[in-house]
């Protein structure tokens, strides 16, 4: 429970936290954390407040949030950046390395996900056809704006799961891939910059 | 002064429209989607109304609706807002039939600026400068490459009937032409209900600075200074601040005596817009927006004049009690929208729910939000969360105080632009006010995903000490105290994080 | 500039502080007290130190602690706030002593003003009328009632070494008397450590009306208009506002004249108040705050000049760039004090929990705060929770906006005076500026405990559903999220309802 | 459980609200709430929020919040206000009619509690004296005021609960009282203009 008694409060506890590409091991004892390596240590200020938090880092104090996402991710708010984090204790993060091979995310060609809850308005693909690298997969339309959602690297459509007209939740898996002649994936158009000057809708 | 409004509009505006309403004693009627019971415009309404689903073209698109309420209520007037129906002449004309009044141009105004082509022969004729363009809309795609060639790439495709950004296009050369029209032509039908597109040549790294023009029913027309909004993303504003860090006296006179030209050739009533792209001491004619901006506050803060105030006023038949002389502009203002979208991920919209919501507050630091603690942003809607506003008595401290504002704004819940407008304000080229319309694409690490090792230090260690705080199984410890679970479902299935460790 | 600002106070007034602070880049250092770790001045402060236990005698009362922080942090000026250390001569002069800047007058200035009989001595030799009272403090009730006679009742006790209420007490008649002085003389010791008690002639419902001063190092002193605090309880003001309404600029030349030279008679430097009681076109000088106000908010909206930056840079040697022909004031301005105090209960301070805030927000608004959601009111301090200011054109512009604001201000889980501001803000004779120190008394209907049907009605609705939602027993599902009960124990401790079915 | 199921939600059930002196029916059907003889009748407009609810009354949307602080009382805040109310379904409602008389607050007496929490500075009266209404009993300070307790009614005095120093929560218990001659109880200066002219601080 948030804000409420730990197993064994006497006993620190290490954790690995994935956090934007990097795996930082972290000591929680009691009030204190410490961060191996950096030298670094945070004091709970203040434990109260629900999904939020208060610590004092060299003195200076941050206000920090958490809303659990998953059995081991967590959304970490910090002066107005959210980011996504992944914490395991030594025993996971143990089980982890066997089961898999490190931090590194699941190899293999990602399919394409929606970025954002909407509704299919084109399919321009179909399954079994080879796409190039930056070739126009299908069109989500969502808060208004059309978003056309691209290959990312040569490949071959597995499979299509979507139609046109079908809405989409954010995140749905919307066209699978297979290796054709190099790794191929999904370019959704995120990262690219604003004035792109093709006739690709920012989401 | 009228004695109730209709507000058909939703979000930000509609709780800022019954806020002057309330200051003014006007009866103020709220209407509101499924999506939108109990959302802050209903609540501080004197009176609300469902008029259907989420989806706008079910709720705040539906004119019947809007008018049907109108007759139940005794509403004696209609308050637009802006985007959904606010320049849409047959809605202007359908109220006006029913006998109510439109706060807001004549009909025939809004028809004559909302076909941007027909504004643009207007504007010339007027004698406003005017970007090179096509003649008329582009019917296909032969007869945009034709005039294409003419004007000379880049060139913008625009919407018609369109503003806002939606419809629009940057095309680069001939290859990308045909399915930039394509797409363009939806967007804008989805968007305005009418697919017509025409070009412009696309200037090069102008500026755009807007003048906001007031009038009444008798005459008066005066402008109360202009705008920078060059800080756009895809052709949406993103941060906005008057007076213009180039707004000499000088330009301000002659963008302003353009501006009440322009207006005064479609006769306008009411608080408008005219938009001009500016480069290297030349303005030309962009458009004119014939309702209320989203960014008006910062005018309202270097005025000292309240915009919708006036709206209402002058859509009573009351006369503007002041003359252009009286119009001074004290200090600075600046403005950034808060949207619900990703600055680092290619400012992606995201849905979710607003778990923790502090506004900012203190001296001259204002917050013009639709949201509050609780409420979901769902995706049928614009993802503006709300809009924050700095004033100082200079630029400068204009800038330090909005950079302090948006260290207070807390929204938990949905990504914002929150760390985007943070690295604006302290970027040189902003503090310096070298702005245009390709700012962010000219400055990458606005929207860079780098964290400081600080920063990271923080995060980690607060990740570490919640998942210490709470070992549980998930979800049945990160519930709400009333039973639902920490996201919604829809939240939920946007989590794609590669699984670590 | 200063480097760097530790500031020796808590709530809404140190958050303020360091809000200038940070918007000028100055480092700003916190200091808190167990029971304000967190505290919403804690967190937006660049760095924070723990001074000691909840009791302020042992945390913010501490100068040796206060002055350990500011070695250790390397703090280089020290801005007291107002109450706590502020008007102790002896802390401003430590905090010289140990090579730091003490924002705020020399000390020599604070003791001058701070005892008050002096300070009626030192303002009856510049020229300024004083009201009628005891030429030094009253020792014993004998003397006491001597001086009374002399004077004529009613009479007014006084902390010599006082301010803002504390200590302070009306006697009718010679009955009261010496419970009267016993107790003002121990409030007087508790608040400001000095029991030392003086009688003043009490004038018959006049209004207060108060003049802030400001002056830099170079010799220059400017007044930067009146505020009105006629609304006042007990000798707490309540209700604040620039101008006064029975400010005529004549009446503002011959107060701020008087002010500009009961300040340069004791040397000021920094920013501080005038006192005045104004009866009939006179006014008496009352006091001078060496400090700043609670309520220097309005005159900022009036001015557009920032108190507390200019604070700060007159400490740090700058010279004020403006002189009196350069300060205008433009519109009107009010403020109402939120305290968490029942207003149908006698103002009855509580303590409790704020489950659920939410600040009022859009044009014209102003909210200076110290609390969020979560924030625990304990017993050790001041009851305000936070200043609402709102500004217009004009006056009645100006109590409308605050009337709307009043309505979005939502403080959940201690009673707030709210209602009471509502209610001033509806009163006709507020609304004429008819207003005295008596205003409270005089209006009944401000502080009845009366409900309308309407009213009752939502209440009992509102009531039985979340009854109907939530039967199970207590406490077990009206608790938080993380497990504590919804109450503190001493809010339990509190319920003392008559046990109705 | 807050916005959670009831027990059975086709069933309507009725409630007694007694707020501000006064006993109103009330009538709860799912999302409907009516108010006998009133003739009102509110709509649940949202019912999420945890300790919020929003209510229209005809026409007019209300924002409610509730505080849960006993088995049957609520704190009920509307439009910047706080009431305490109390609430009994018919079972509670008709048990409490059989044990007392109806809905009057319990007779007798009525001690002297603290209103706030704060320090016992000084006490005037002792166990067994005899008090006229309006004397003065102790005096309690809080937030830097003294509040000095009184009398308001005549009476003797049966206990004195408190000490000299000593602390105080608010709501305990400090005085009571027995008859004398006629009813006793206490007046604790609430409820006073602040103008009083005498030696009585406002709490």
């Amino acid at each position: 429970m948030i804000g409420g008694g730990r197993a064994d409060p006497t006993k620190s506890v290490r954790f690995h936290v994935a956090v934007e590409g990097r795996v930082l091991p972290v000591q929680v004892d009691g009030d204190t954390v410490r961060l191996e390596g950096a030298g670094d240590e945070a004091r709970v200020l203040d434990g109260g407040g629900g999904r939020s938090r208060i610590l004092s880092l060299g003195g200076r104090p941050h206000r920090v949030f958490g809303l659990r996402t998953g059995e081991t991710s967590w959304e970490i708010h910090h002066r107005g950046r959210t980011f996504r984090v992944e914490v395991a204790d030594e025993r996971r993060w143990r089980m982890r390395r066997v089961r898999s091979d490190g931090m590194s995310p699941a190899a293999g060609l990602e399919p394409v996900r929606a970025p954002m809850p909407g509704l299919v308005l084109r399919v321009d693909v179909e399954e079994g056809q080879r796409v190039e690298d930056g070739q126009g997969l299908l069109i989500v339309e969502a808060m208004k704006m059309e978003n056309e959602l691209r290959a990312r690297a040569t490949g071959r459509v597995r499979r299509v799961l979507v139609a046109v007209g079908e809405s989409v939740r954010r995140g749905d898996v919307l066209i699978e891939f297979e290796q054709d002649a190099g790794h191929s994936g999904a370019r959704d158009g995120r990262n690219r910059s604003p004035g792109d000057s093709d006739s690709e809708a920012a989401p | 002064m009228l004695e109730s409004v209709l507000i058909a509009n939703r979000g930000e505006i509609a709780l800022r429209i019954v806020r002057a309403c309330r200051e003014l004693g006007v009866r103020s009627i709220a209407v509101y989607s499924e999506a939108d019971r109990g959302a802050p415009h209903v609540l501080a309404a004197d009176e609300a109304h469902e008029i259907g689903p989420a989806p706008s073209a079910e709720s705040y698109l539906r004119i019947d609706r809007l008018l049907e309420v109108a007759a139940r209520s005794g509403a004696r007037a209609v308050h637009p807002g802006y985007g959904f129906l606010s320049e849409r002449a047959v809605f202007a004309r359908a109220v006006r039939d029913a006998g109510l009044v439109f706060i807001g141009p004549k009909p025939r105004t809004i028809a004559a600026m909302g076909d941007k082509v027909r504004a643009r022969r207007l504007m010339r004729a007027a004698g406003t400068p005017v970007i090179p363009g096509s003649p008329g809309p582009v019917r296909d795609p032969d007869e945009a490459r034709r005039q294409a060639r003419e004007i000379g790439f880049p060139v913008l495709l625009k919407a018609a009937a369109g503003g806002g950004g939606k419809g629009m296009r940057v095309v680069e050369g001939p290859d990308g032409l045909e399915r930039a029209l394509a797409a363009a032509g939806r967007e804008a039908q989805a968007a305005f209900g009418d697919p017509a597109v025409y070009l412009e040549r696309y200037l090069d790294a102008p500026r755009h600075i807007e003048v906001q023009v007031l009038g009444d029913e008798h005459g008066n027309l005066v402008h109360l200074g202009e705008r920078e909004c060059s800080i756009q993303r895809r052709h949406q504003k993103l941060v906005e601040e008057s007076p213009s860090p180039v707004g000499t006296p000088g330009l301000r006179a002659r963008m302003g005596e353009a501006a009440v030209r322009a207006a005064r050739a479609v006769d306008y009533v009411g608080a408008g817009t005219v938009e001009f792209l500016y480069l290297d001491g030349d303005f030309h004619f962009l458009e004119m927006n014939t309702r209320l901006q989203v960014e008006h506050a910062v005018t309202e803060l270097v005025t000292g004049i309240d915009l919708v105030e006036w709206q209402l006023r002058v859509a009573g038949g009351e006369a503007l009690p002041f003359t252009q002389e009286d119009v001074r502009l004290g200090g600075h203002a600046i403005e950034c929208r808060i949207t619900s979208e990703d600055p680092f991920q290619g400012f992606l919209p995201a849905t979710g729910r607003v778990e923790v919501f502090e506004a900012p507050a203190g001296g001259g630091v204002r917050w013009d939000g639709g949201i509050r603690a609780g409420s979901e942003i769902g995706p049928h809607y614009d993802p503006l969360l709300g809009k924050l506003v700095a004033w100082g008595p200079d630029r400068d401290s204009a800038v330090r105080r909005m950079a302090r504002a948006l260290e207070e704004l807390t929204i938990v819940g949905v990504p914002t632009g929150v760390p985007f407008h943070q690295r604006v304000m302290r970027h040189a080229a902003f503090r310096r006010g070298d702005l245009s319309i390709r700012f962010i694409e000219d400055h990458p690490e606005l929207t860079a995903g780098d964290v400081d090792a600080k920063e990271l230090a923080v995060v980690a260690a607060a990740a570490a000490l919640f998942a210490d705080r709470e070992r549980g199984p998930y979800p049945a410890r990160g519930a709400h105290a009333d039973g639902r679970p920490a996201f919604s479902a829809w939240r939920r299935a946007g989590v794609k994080w590669a699984v670590l460790p």
